[in-house]
Formats: structure tokens, sequence, C-alpha cells
């Protein structure tokens, strides 16, 4: 009982209530009616109709929330999620073009191919703080453009498909694609981003690593003391991180319509979501998968909404955006993501 | 466009015929006049037709296929999709939904499908008859492009636009831009730069194929005394004065028409609109040259010129290369 | 003593009241900090302000300077009544304050740091010009020579202190209020110090001094209020009373002041550093043997504890050999130097010693989280549970359970905690930094015993620690660092208060009797 | 040397809008305030301006309501982060979030329009010698800047409150209210720098129409060490790229190269900066 009334006092819960609230205040005054609005984006999104999508668009979401709360967890933010899960389809569309093995084996490859690239362009980002100077922040963001720009090039030319007006790779062997759900646009992919949760899950609350990971979070200069060597970490953490990005980009390649589309992994904004719901979990491993499936819920229910209700689905984007502001005034991070920046602010 | 839609959704209501059609655009519809003329299509259609319609706008992959879903999911008697990015899907959703009938405007899917009609468009003659008279204005024996990416969609505003110059001016250097960065479509202030270079240059004809970047070429031509071309609509308005002409792309017709076959029976087939089907045409080939505000209004000289290559284009005496097709 | 005594009727010799406090109460969610003091501080004199830890004497000071309202009570200054808001009224009705810790901007210059908020203007602009010459002259008439143009980050501690009394001067103060100033002086400097105080209330300036300090009391000042529990315990003049007295006032019982543990019995060495240098530590040699305390002293900053902090694997080496257990473990990490045996307990509990978010279990796990407590890289959050409970009953820790957060526990059992998680390691050599700073005295007495019979059990501490008396009663050995350097070495019967002192000043060894507070 | 002139006037061109947000967050940053915001005010100064401009029918007007607007909005991280201490960088990514949502949400409310709105009568800022007034007022405001924190009593009081607080406040300076202050000044600095944006540079408002600018400001604050000439060399770096990169394109390179080059840029110029700063270390400066 107890447990249940602390977590209807917790800022979260407050959070997400104001943040409706907010919502239908907004759309009170634009004349439109909030419960209808509501109901159509929780009917939009996990209706019979929805759902796929939901779990499509929560694949994505869920996949680069892990990847960005697991630096996360030790204090590290890492923003570029975009340039590691690009790198991540592009490599895993060359493998799949390219790959002499059997399809099965090839789409294995692709995955594995896909998390390497995205991991070893992390591991770029850890080794500018590590060695350089720049901050995590700041290199992982300036790194993303450029792995962008080149995965958008490749796309363009050497991988274009021919006669095509759109900037896309080939289409992928038949075959070299992930397994979906019936004739759903669920796909493995799902299962993959789940059992990362699971090992994420497991690794935080149960093992020696993950017991590091948090106290290096909750106070670096702690965990160094004890001996926890604070490059390696970072290094093996946006390793993680970007390897799971990629792998993000690896299943969006191998998934319907099964080529690189330029744009198509970064479009929707997936990074910014997965960053945003890693944060409103402070990295948790269980609230940053609800807080994905949330978003997701948002996300597909905003357009169903827009669909059915005349509504503009930017609701759902600024209901998202007061949602973390209500949280962020509570919530309280660890020190050292950006050096002395936030010592210095928190101790305002 | 809250607003209108709600007219829409007025007059679907109202309408008696029972046939229905969904849009699904890529993009918000917004100030794209593209997109603006496709809706105007599928108004029409319902009207013709006393039938209803809904428009679905699309932002990026994700919401095109939810979109997409949405659409085949009400099962309305066509759905019409404006822009190469259906391609793919709709080949899937095809396959999966024999019964369901889908119109792809600007695009086709490679394989054909009975339940999937087409209708594309051949822009680089229309983009060729725009180069002719950049060739014929151009003081500076320079004319260029802005495109909003490298592709060769877009490819088809800027090559055309350079062989139609020199077929009229032989020496005419030409150069092409590409607005790119981070929101290519819509970022009009890099639009305007990557005009500003040509200009810079001595360009002084620019072709203006740069989205919602289209306005900053406009705003750097009119700064430099040079001259610009709009695309799909008359765009001679937004800046009189420097708006030369306007590759005219009537996706409204092609939508209309499509339906229309769709309805009757014909499916399964492209239809390709260039000069001669009249779904491409320039604004100063059109009635109304006079009081649209175009540049070309003041120069008839140069429009029998161009008269003469449409007709040549018409007949097939003239054949323009098409860079999306190699 | 069972109530305060009267009001003393004379102080030092001068007349009229500078400060008045009456019935100040302030409260604190749990705490009654401080319960209807009063306070009387006369123009001229040097108050002292005494109490032990948490017995309200920051609070008290707080209230007065305007950082904290008082739930009643009131103040007059110079007979008149005010009331004050912020330390802007305070220092406008010419109170200046020098907090424990430091308020200064290192990387402002001196010049700005003592004009900042009171600045000499021109144009609206900073007056650079003028803010120099205002340093220098009051540099000058006091007696406080710093270069106008030094960057406060650069200077040393005693520096830094005479740019935050020349801050209270450029104000006009006419009483300074000084918490613990002498805490991280040499007892040169505190002697320097206690000089210019003696010259400043000899201009009709006051000065409240808020010390721990038993014999800076009895040396410096006039008159003596003590605080014990929020409320007033005894005043004094102190001509007229012992240290014993007001110790007894302080703690509330009679309480042996020098306490003297019986040593220990060195076996074999069990760490062995010889020509060790790092960026501050220059070619230190030292040995400490199974069974016996190694004290290091000197004044912060002189290298103790990087020194300390590279031995426990926190700082690259830059030349030398350490030894543990035999071992050469020179570059080793800390993790490979745990394992070897080797636990510490570091200076700063809140920002190192522990992560005052995480549980007092994840606390109390740390260092163990590798070793006992997992297998095969598993940590069973049961086990973290069930070791928490274990130290939490051996070491006394008072907590509502395991799982509040570390933040949640006084210093003193914060401290604990520390403490008993690295004993709990039961490692050949203890490194530990001033393992008593800030917490009370009973608390002081329970971590002492602990580390005594640590040494008894066979294991090797280094200690290091600015209390001299903590260092005379704990080491069998005492080492005084300065700038970087083993400056001396003294047995414990050599190593008197005054020969320390004078080998943290830097001073050569030979005695003099120039030290007023000796 | 058309060409060269004709660079320099392309790159402050780019730069204005940039100058004047990283000018702001230097503010912000000396204050000890980390704002990641400044892309949500900026975008918020774009839409306010032009919605303005549009109904007002006077820029000026526009460019007054941007820098009220922004400085409201940036009212979400003074209250955030300095009245109930909520974490900076969090508020500061849910603002850029809110500002994306909010703007294109109103443009569809207002304007009834998706994506674009754009309008010949649309009235934009005149150009004085080739570049908006606030363009001029961007470089007046760096030395402003400059000599305010160097000299100025407001300045030294600033540098005070972000460098110790709690020593400023123990002379009766109040952190908040010098926080505040500076936030709010970012928040009509960004508002500026949105105006120059949409009705400087271009006449239009376009959803996310800053599109990565005021991330860029935020690296230029870092590069530039949060001083106003550095932020100024910094996003002069930052333009001459952007601009030399259209140049490139002209020597037929592919545009994704032209397009990463001012981020590589950037990069390799923090390099260079926190190398060389590294070897001696300081206790300001947004890079550690
Ligand atoms: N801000 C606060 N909130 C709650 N309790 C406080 C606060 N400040 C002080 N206290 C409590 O008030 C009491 C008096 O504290 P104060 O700091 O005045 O002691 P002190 O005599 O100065 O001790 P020390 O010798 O350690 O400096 C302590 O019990 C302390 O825990
Ligand atoms: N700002 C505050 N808010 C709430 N509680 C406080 C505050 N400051 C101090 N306390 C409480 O007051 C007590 C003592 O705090 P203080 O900072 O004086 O610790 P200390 O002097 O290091 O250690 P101790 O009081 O154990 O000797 C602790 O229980 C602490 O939780
Ligand atoms: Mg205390
Ligand atoms: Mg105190």
């Amino acid at each position: 009982m107890t447990r249940i009334s602390g977590a209807l006092r917790s800022p979260l819960t407050f959070s997400v209530l104001a943040g409706l609230v907010i919502g239908a205040l907004f759309l009170l005054g634009t004349g439109a009616d909030p419960v209808t609005a509501y109901r159509a984006v929780v009917t939009g999104a996990l209706g019979a109709d929805g759902i796929g999508s939901t779990l499509t668009t929560g694949t994505s979401v869920l996949g680069l929330a892990l990847a960005l709360a697991i630096p996360l967890r030790a204090g590290l933010i890492n923003l570029g999620g975009d340039g590691q899960m690009v790198l991540g389809g592009i490599t895993a569309a060359v493998t799949g073009l390219y790959s002499p093995l059997p399809a099965p084996l090839t789409v294995v490859l692709a995955l594995l191919a896909g998390m390497a690239a995205g991991a070893g362009y992390a591991i770029l980002a850890a080794l500018c703080e590590n060695h350089l100077g720049v901050p995590l922040l700041v290199s992982s963001l300036l790194l993303s453009y450029p792995a962008v720009s080149l995965a958008s090039y490749l796309a363009r030319y050497p991988l274009k498909e021919p006669g095509s007006s759109l900037p896309q790779t080939r289409a992928l062997p038949d075959g070299v694609a992930l397994p979906a759900f019936g004739d759903s646009t669920v796909t493995l992919g799902l299962v993959l981003v789940a059992l990362a949760a699971a090992a994420y899950w497991f690794t935080d609350r149960r093992t020696a690593v993950g017991y590091e990971i948090r106290m290096t979070g909750l106070n670096p200069r702690f965990s160094a003391y004890a001996g926890v060597e604070r490059r390696g970490l970072t290094l093996k953490l946006m390793a993680l991180s970007g390897g799971l990005a990629g792998l993000v980009g690896a299943i969006g390649v191998l998934s319907f319509p099964y080529r690189f589309v330029d744009g198509s992994l970064t479009a929707p904004g997936y990074t910014w979501t997965g960053l945003t719901a890693a944060l409103l979990a402070a990295a948790a491993p269980l609230g940053t998968v609800v807080a994905a499936f949330f978003f997701a819920v948002l996300q597909v229910g905003g357009l169903a909404m827009e669909r059915t209700t005349e509504v503009p689905r930017e609701l759902t984007q600024v209901l998202q955006a007061i949602v973390i502001v209500f949280l962020a005034a509570r919530l309280r991070f660890p020190r050292r993501w950006f050096g002395r920046r936030t010592r210095e602010s928190e101790a305002v | 466009n809250a607003a209108a839609k709600k007219d829409d959704s007025a007059t679907g209501a109202s309408g008696g015929s029972g046939k229905s059609f969904t849009l699904v655009t890529p993009d918000a519809v917004g100030q794209n006049e593209f997109l603006k003329l496709a809706v105007t299509g599928i108004k029409s259609a319902a009207k013709q037709h006393d039938g209803t319609q809904k428009v679905y706008e699309s932002t990026d992959t994700a919401s095109q296929q939810q979109n997409v879903q949405a659409a085949v999911d009400a099962k309305p008697d066509v759905i019409v999709l404006v822009g190469f990015e259906f391609a793919d899907l709709v080949a899937q959703q095809a396959e999966k939904n024999p019964g369901q009938q889908f119109l792809i405007i600007d695009a086709c899917t490679t394989k054909t499908f009975k339940n999937v009609s087409c209708a594309v468009f051949r822009e680089h003659e229309g983009v060729y008859l725009a180069g002719a008279e950049a060739g014929l204005l151009s003081k500076s024996g320079k004319v260029g492009a802005v495109d909003v990416l490298d592709t060769p969609q877009f490819r088809r505003y800027s090559d055309p636009f350079a062989a139609g110059a020199k077929k009229v001016a032989a020496k005419t250097q030409a150069s092409t831009r590409f607005v790119g960065g981070q929101s290519p479509f819509d970022d009009s202030a890099r639009a305007k730069e990557q005009a500003n270079t040509l200009l810079a240059k001595g360009y002084d004809q620019i072709m203006a194929a740069a989205a919602a970047g289209n306005y900053g070429v406009f705003e750097a031509a009119k700064a430099k005394g040079a001259f610009a071309y709009g695309v799909d609509v008359n765009q001679c308005a937004s800046a009189p004065g420097t708006v030369v002409d306007n590759v005219i792309k009537r996706t409204d017709i092609a939508v209309e028409k499509g339906i229309e076959s769709v309805l009757g029976g014909t499916t399964g087939t492209t239809v390709s609109y260039g000069l001669k089907e009249g779904g491409i045409s320039l604004t100063g080939l059109e009635d109304g040259v006079d009081t649209s505000k175009c540049v070309i209004a003041d120069h008839k000289d140069v429009l029998t010129k161009v008269e003469a290559l449409r007709d040549q284009i018409v007949s097939g005496e003239l054949k323009v290369d098409d860079p999306a097709a190699s | 003593m069972t109530r305060p005594p009267a009001e003393p009727e004379s102080g030092a010799g001068v007349s009229g009241v500078a400060v008045e406090l009456r019935g100040i109460t302030k409260r604190f969610p749990g705490t009654l900090a401080n319960d209807a003091v009063d306070l009387t501080v006369r123009h001229g004199e040097i108050h002292a302000l005494m109490g032990e830890n948490g017995a309200g004497k920051s609070t008290l000071m707080s209230v007065l300077y305007g950082m904290e309202r008082a739930d009643a009570g009131s103040i007059r200054i110079d007979g008149r009544e005010v009331r004050f808001t912020s330390p802007s009224d305070a220092m406008a009705a010419g109170l200046g304050m020098v907090h424990q810790s430091f308020k200064l901007f290192d990387s402002l210059t001196v010049a700005e740091n003592v004009v900042y908020a009171a600045e000499p203007r021109r144009f609206g602009l900073v007056d650079r010009a003028a803010a120099r010459r205002r340093v220098r002259a009051l540099a000058e008439e006091h007696g406080l020579a710093v270069d106008p143009d030094a960057r406060v980050g650069d200077l040393p501690v005693g520096l830094r202190q005479r740019v935050e009394i020349l801050k209270l001067l450029h104000r006009g103060a006419r009483t300074l209020i000084l918490d613990e100033p002498t805490a991280v002086l040499t007892p040169a400097e505190a002697d320097t110090l206690f000089g210019v105080l003696k010259s400043l209330t000899a201009q009709g300036r006051t000065v409240v001094l808020v010390t721990h300090k038993l014999r800076e009391v009895l040396e410096g000042s006039d008159r003596v209020t003590v605080l014990r529990d929020g409320r007033v315990a005894a005043r004094l003049v102190t001509s007229d009373t012992t240290a014993d007295e007001i110790a007894a006032a302080m703690t509330g019982r009679a309480v042996e002041l020098d306490r003297v543990h019986a040593p220990g019995t060195p076996g074999e060495a069990v760490l062995r550093v010889t020509g060790f240098s790092t960026d501050s530590v220059h070619d230190v040699d030292l040995t400490v043997h199974a069974g016996e305390i190694v004290g290091i002293a000197g004044v912060a900053g002189n290298g103790q504890s990087e020194l300390v902090e590279a031995l426990a694997g926190l700082r690259p080496v830059a030349a030398g050999q350490v030894r543990l257990q035999g071992d050469d473990v020179t570059h080793a990490s800390a993790t490979e130097r745990r394992v070897k045996g080797l636990a510490y307990v570091p200076e700063d509990r809140h920002a190192v010693g522990t992560a005052p978010a995480a549980s007092v279990a994840d606390n109390l796990a740390m260092g163990h989280h590798r070793t006992t407590l997992s297998a095969r890289g598993l940590l069973p959050p049961a086990a973290v549970r069930a070791h928490a409970r274990r130290l939490v009953e051996r070491f006394g820790i008072k907590a509502a359970t395991t799982e509040v957060p570390a933040s949640a526990l006084s210093g003193g059992n914060l401290q604990k905690l520390l403490i008993g998680r690295e004993l709990a390691h039961d490692a050949p050599l203890l490194l530990v930094e001033q393992p008593t700073r800030g917490v009370d005295i009973g608390a002081i007495q329970n971590i002492h015993d602990q580390l005594i019979a640590y040494r008894d059990a066979g294991h090797a501490v280094l200690l290091v620690s600015a209390e001299l008396s903590e260092i005379r009663g704990l080491a069998d050995r005492v080492l005084v660092m300065y700038e970087g350097r083993v400056a001396a070495s003294y047995t414990k019967e050599e190593a008197d208060e005054r020969t320390l002192g004078l080998a943290m000043a830097g001073a050569p060894v030979e005695a003099t009797d120039m030290n007023p507070l000796t | 040397m058309f060409l060269d002139s004709d660079l320099l006037m392309s790159a402050l061109r780019a730069l204005t809008p940039i100058l004047l947000a990283a000018l702001g967050g230097a503010l912000c940053e000396r204050a000890g305030v980390f704002n990641i915001g400044l892309e949500g005010m900026m975008l918020m100064g774009c839409f306010t301006s032009v919605a303005t401009s549009w109904f007002t029918g006077s820029p000026w007007l526009g460019v007054l309501a941007a820098a009220l607007a922004a400085a409201a909005y940036s009212l979400i991280l003074a209250v955030g982060a300095v009245t109930l201490r909520g974490d900076a960088v969090v508020l500061g990514i849910a603002m850029n979030l809110l500002a994306v949502g909010l703007t294109s949400f109103l443009l569809r409310t207002v304007f009834g329009v998706q994506g674009t709105f754009d309008d010949p009568s649309l009235a934009g800022l005149p150009l004085i010698g080739g570049f908006t007034p606030l363009a001029y007022l961007s470089w007046a405001a760096v030395a402003v800047a400059a000599l305010l924190l160097s000299r100025h009593v407001w300045g030294l009081r600033l540098r005070g409150v972000g460098e110790a607080p709690d020593a400023a406040a123990t002379l009766g300076v109040s952190p908040a209210k010098y926080q505040y202050g500076a936030i709010l000044l970012s928040g009509v600095l960004c508002g500026l720098a949105g105006a120059q944006l949409a009705l400087g540079n271009v006449t239009l408002f376009t959803e996310n129409m800053t599109a990565g600018r005021g991330w860029i400001a935020v690296v230029a604050v870092m590069l530039g060490r949060a001083a106003p000439l550095g932020v100024l060399l910094a996003a002069l770096l930052f333009g001459l790229a952007e601009a030399a990169g259209f140049r490139l394109q002209g020597l037929g390179l592919p545009q994704q190269a032209t397009d990463a080059a001012p981020y590589v840029v950037t990069l390799g110029a923090l390099f260079l900066t926190t190398a060389r700063r590294r070897r001696r270390p300081r206790t300001t400066g947004a890079v550690q």
C-alpha cells in the first residue's frame, strides 16, 4: 500500500498528470475536446490497428532509449545517437548487399556489422573526451553530422539504386530480412531490443559492473576512489551505447523496405525521443522501457489523433516536452555530466 | 491545415455516392505548392464523383508507413499517394490487398500490379523550356540552379535547365548548388546563401527547385537584381519583377484524371504527363500570362522562340534528356 | 554547571556594547540549533565563542550576520535594535564575517576579491586603479601585505585569509566575526593572525572568534562564551579561567584533554616508499610497519593529500618505488592495490568517500563488491543488504534502514560508515586522512579507539591529520610534510606540539620561544 | 578580391543568429548556468517575430516581440534550474523539444498552415550595407558584452556568482538574481537571433527553421570559452566554414562533404584549443 501511494505521489506521476492537464487546456483553447483527443491517442496507438505501428516505433525508440540510458547511468550523455545509428544502418546495408553468405547468415552478419560500426564510431567520441579533452556531450554531437553525411553520400552514389528518384541504396537480396511476426511490420528486431533491455536490467541490478556504473553515475569521484577506471568505463559504455544505436540502424535496414533510405532513420527523431525517455527514467532499466513505450504510444497515437480528430499531432510533442520540464524541475542528476559545469550550477 | 480540413469533412459528410478517396502525402502540405495541388485534385475528384475524401499528411518514413496502413485499413475506393517515397510501400500493400486500388503520383512501383496505377511527369521538358528562356534573357551568359538535394529527381530541375539555355545560346555557362544541411527542404536561409554564391559569380538566371527554400532564392535574386524561375505553380506573385516564369506541374490534373480512369476500370497502367499531355507547362505558355505578374509577360519575343521549342518537343522532333532515367 | 551564570561585570577594561544578542532561538527541522541564546560583545574586545560540533556556533553567527532568520530574539548593534534580512544589512551595520571555508573567487585578482560588491566606480565601470590603491593602503595600514594583482587561486592559505580580512576592512567593518580562522593555519601563521587581530582591537574594532582551540582562546581572547546543545553553557573572563573549565563547560563533563594511547609494537614493514615523487610530492621516503601508526602532520596544501592519493593509486607517479607487503606496486592501479591489501579513508567524505545519493547499503558495498560480496561478476542484492546490516551493527552506525540514502546520515555517522567500510577490508595497510574532521567528541573517541584496535590487530596505519592533538595521541611516529617533502621525522616522545608546529611552518629545526600559543 | 569579400559577407550573414545566441549562452555560462536551450529560445523568437510582423506589419515590433517572447520562454530555465534547482541540461533539452512542438502547433492554429508560413507581404528587416540592423547590433553586442564582463560592476559580480555563488551570497550579492538576469538576457539575445533568422536572413517561418543553429551556438560558447571575443571568433570560424563549404560545392565537391565541413572544422578547432588549455588549467570556461 505504501508503495502504491508512494508511486502516486512521485514526481513522475505528478509530471505526467500536469502534462495531461496542460495539454487539455491547450485543446480547450483551440476548441477541441480533450477527452475525444486523448481517447483517439489511446485507441490509435493501442487499438488493433495501431498496436503494430506502436511496437514497430517502440522498437526503434526503445533501442535508442537503451543506447542512451546505458552511458547515462554512469553520468555520460551521448548526443551522437543519430550518427551511430545511421552508420550501423549503412554498414548493415553494405553487408547485406555484398555478403557472399547465405541469406540467414548474412542477416546475422549485417546485424553484427551494424553494431560494430556504431560501437566504433561511439568509441571515437569517447576517445575525444578521454584523450583530447572535448566533453563527450559535444564530441558525440559534432561527430554525428559527418557520419550522417557519409551515409548519405554512400546511399546516393556508390550504393544508389539505379533509376530511383529516391536517395536510397539498392534493395537487399531476397531473404536478407529480419523475420516479421505474421504480416505485421513488427520484426524480430523487437525481440532483440527486448533482450537488450533484459540484459541491461540484469546487469544493472545484479552484477558488480552494474553496481560500479550506478555508483559512477551518482558520484564519479567515489567510484574512482574505489578503483573504477573512468576512461576505460567511458570507452566500454560508449561502445555498448553506439553498438545498440547501430543495432537499431541495422534493424531499420533489415526491415521493410529492406534498404537504406537516406534520412529515413533520422527523420522520425528517435534519438531525441530515446534520450528523453532515458532522462525521464533517470536511466533506470525498467523506467526506460516504460518511458520509451509511453513515447511510442504518444507518437503513433498522435498521428492517429490527427487523422481522426483534426487535432494537430504536435500536441503530443508538446505534451512530451511538458512532462520532462516538470520532471526536470524535481529531478537531480549525476554531477559529472559536463565536468565542473553542472557542479557549479548545482552549487547555486 | 486544421481549419481547411474541417470544411473537407463537412463536404465529405454530405457526399452521397459513397465513393471515397484518401490522399497520403509524404510531407506536411503547408505551403508546398506541389502537394497543395494534389489536395486540390482530390477535392475536385470528390466533388465530381459526389464522394468523400480524406488527406493524411506524413512527415517522415514512420508516419508515411502508418498513414498508408491507416488508409488501407479504412478501405476507400482509391488511395492516392504523392511522391516517390511511396513506391516500396505501395508495392508491399498492393500485394497484400489485391482488392484495394492505389494511384501513385510522380512515381511507380518497379513491378507492375493490377491494382496500382501510376502517373509520372516529365518535368525535364518544362525545365528545358525555362532554361531556354534563361539562355535568351541572360546578360552574363551564366545560368544556375538551386536544388534541395543532389538526387536524380532534383537533377531534373537543373541539368535540363542548362541544356535548354545552351540550346539557345551555346556559350552559356551553367552551375548547380544544393541546399543540403540539417533540414534541406525547409532551410530557406541556406537556400538563400547558396543562391548568393551563384549570384556573386555573376549568374543572373536562377532556377529555384529548393522546396520551401525557393522563397530564399527569390529574395537573393531580387536583392541582386537577377532573375529566378519557380516551380509547380505560379510563384511570380512571391517576388514580382524577379520571377521570370514557372515550370508548372499539374498534379491536380494527374490526380483527377487518375481517379477517373481507375473508377472507369482502367488500372495497372502508367500515364506519363509532359508538355504534350498538358501535365507540364510554363506559366508563360498558358492563358493569363499578362496578369501573371511574371517577368516573361514583357518578353513576347522570347515566348515566341520558346513556343517553337515546345512544339518541337511535343512533336517528338526534339528530345530532352532525363537525368533521372540514367 | 546547571544554568548559565549571569553576564560578568567587566571585560578587558573596555566600555560600551558592540553586539548584543537576546534570546536568539533558531529551530531547524528536527534540531533546536539555538535555544534562547544571549551574547554580549563589547567594543574593542576579542570575544571567543566555543562549543562542540553542532553546538550552534555557526548558526548563531549566521543569525547575527543576516544569513539565517532567528525564530525569536533580538539583535542590537551599538545599542540600536536591528533586523537583518541579508548579509548586506549586516555589512551596512558594520559587521563583517570570515567564514570557516573561505568565500573567495579563485579566478579573480586580490583587488577584485576585496572590492567585490563594494566596487569603486568610474562611469559605472569598476575603477581598477582605485581598487588597487585601496588594497595597498589597507594592507599597509594593518600589516596585511599582499599583491593586489595576484590571482587568489594562486595564493597560499595564509594569504587568502588576509584577503578575507581585507574584504571586511574595505567595507569598514567595525566588528569582525571569524569562524574557525586558524583551522588551516600553521602556528606561525596563526600567530601573525592574532597579531593582526590585536592591532585591530587596539584601533577600537571588535572581534568575535569562533574556535575549537583552547590554547588560542586562552592566549588571544578577552572573554569566552561557551555553547552546548544550542544553549549558553558558560560565560567566562579569559584571565580568570582554565582550559579544563572551558572543556567541561563544552561537554558538560570533565574531559581527559590529551588522551594518550599505549604505544604499538611494530612488526614487519608493510609499506615501504622510496624516492617517491609526483607533481606535488618530492622524493619521499617512508616505511610503515605492521602494528604501527605513522602520522603525517602538515599544513593543508603541503602534499599530504597528494601523497596519500598517489599511494592509493589515484594519482600518477613521477619517480620512486612503492612496495606493499614486499611487492612492487608503484604502477599498479587502485584496484590492484586494494587486492594486494590496502584500504583507504579519504579526506572528503561527501565528495570522495561516499555517494550521498546512493543507499547506505550500496555505500557500504563499495570495494567489497568485487571481492567478498560477488561471485563470477554477479552481485546479489541480498548479499549487499546482509553485508550492510553486519557493518551497521558492528560499527554502531545510526541509520533508519540500510536502504535510506547516505545523505540522510549525520556527518559523524557518515564518517563511521566510511571508516567501518574500510576497516572491514581487514587490509594489512590502512591509509586514513582526517578521520575526525567535523566529528563530535563522542564519535572522535570511538573512531580513535577503532584505529588503535586495528593497529593492535597487527595492521599498519598511515594517518594524515591536521589536528596535532590527534596525531600526537595516536601516532607511534610522526612525519612532518612541508612543501611536498618530508621535512622532519619524530618519535612519539619528541613530537611535542611546538616542535611539530615549527616544522610544519618550514622553520629550521632548532627551537624558539616566539610562539605564544605553545 | 570580390570573391573574398563576398565570402566574408556570406559568412557574416550565416553567423549573425549564431553569434547572438552564443552571446546569450556565454552570459549564462559565466553566471554558472549551462544553457543548452538556446535552440528552443531561438525558435520561439523566429515564430514570434514572424507572427508579430505579419499581424502588425512592422518588422520592428516583430523584433521586439521576439525578444520578449524568448525572454519569457527562458523563464522555464530560470525557474526550473535556479529556483527549483532542477537539472539545467534536462530542462534545456526539454525546452528545445517544447519549442519545436509549440511553434508547429501555433503555426497550425494561428496561421492554419503546416510546414512553412510565407507571404510576400510579410515585412522583413531592411538591409543597410548588405546587413540587417540586427547584424550591426550583434557586433556591438560583442563589444558591450566584453566590456560588461571585464570592466562593469555587473559583469564582475556575474563572474563571481558563476564561480562561487556562496561567496557572492555572503557579500550580499544574490546569485539567483544574477542568474535570472543572465538567463533572461540570453532569452532576449536568442529572441533577437530568431528574429534575425526569420526576418533578416529570410522572411518566413518554417517548422524547426533553426535547424541546429542553437547547438552550434552552444559549441561556440565552449570553443570561445564563454568570452565574447572568443565566441565571436568561434562563430566566425563556423560561418566561414559554412560559406566556404557553399563555394566548394561550386568546385564539384559533393554536397554531403560540404554539409559536414563546418562540424569537422569546429571539432578540429576544439581539439586544438582544449589541447592548449589542458597544459594551463583554468578555473573558468565551459570545457573542464
Ligand atoms: N540548515 C540546517 N538545516 C538543518 N539543521 C541544521 C542546519 N544548519 C545547522 N543545523 C543543525 O543545527 C545544529 C547547530 O549547527 P551549527 O552548524 O551551528 O554547529 P556548530 O557549533 O557551528 O558546529 P561546528 O563546530 O561543527 O561548526 C546542528 O545540530 C546542525 O545539525
Ligand atoms: N541544509 C540542511 N538540511 C537538512 N539537514 C541538514 C542540513 N545541514 C545539516 N543538516 C543536518 O544536520 C546534521 C549535522 O550537519 P553538519 O553539516 O553540521 O554535519 P557535520 O558537522 O559534518 O557532522 P556532525 O553534525 O555529525 O558532527 C546532519 O544530520 C545533517 O543531516
Ligand atoms: Mg557541524
Ligand atoms: Mg560551525
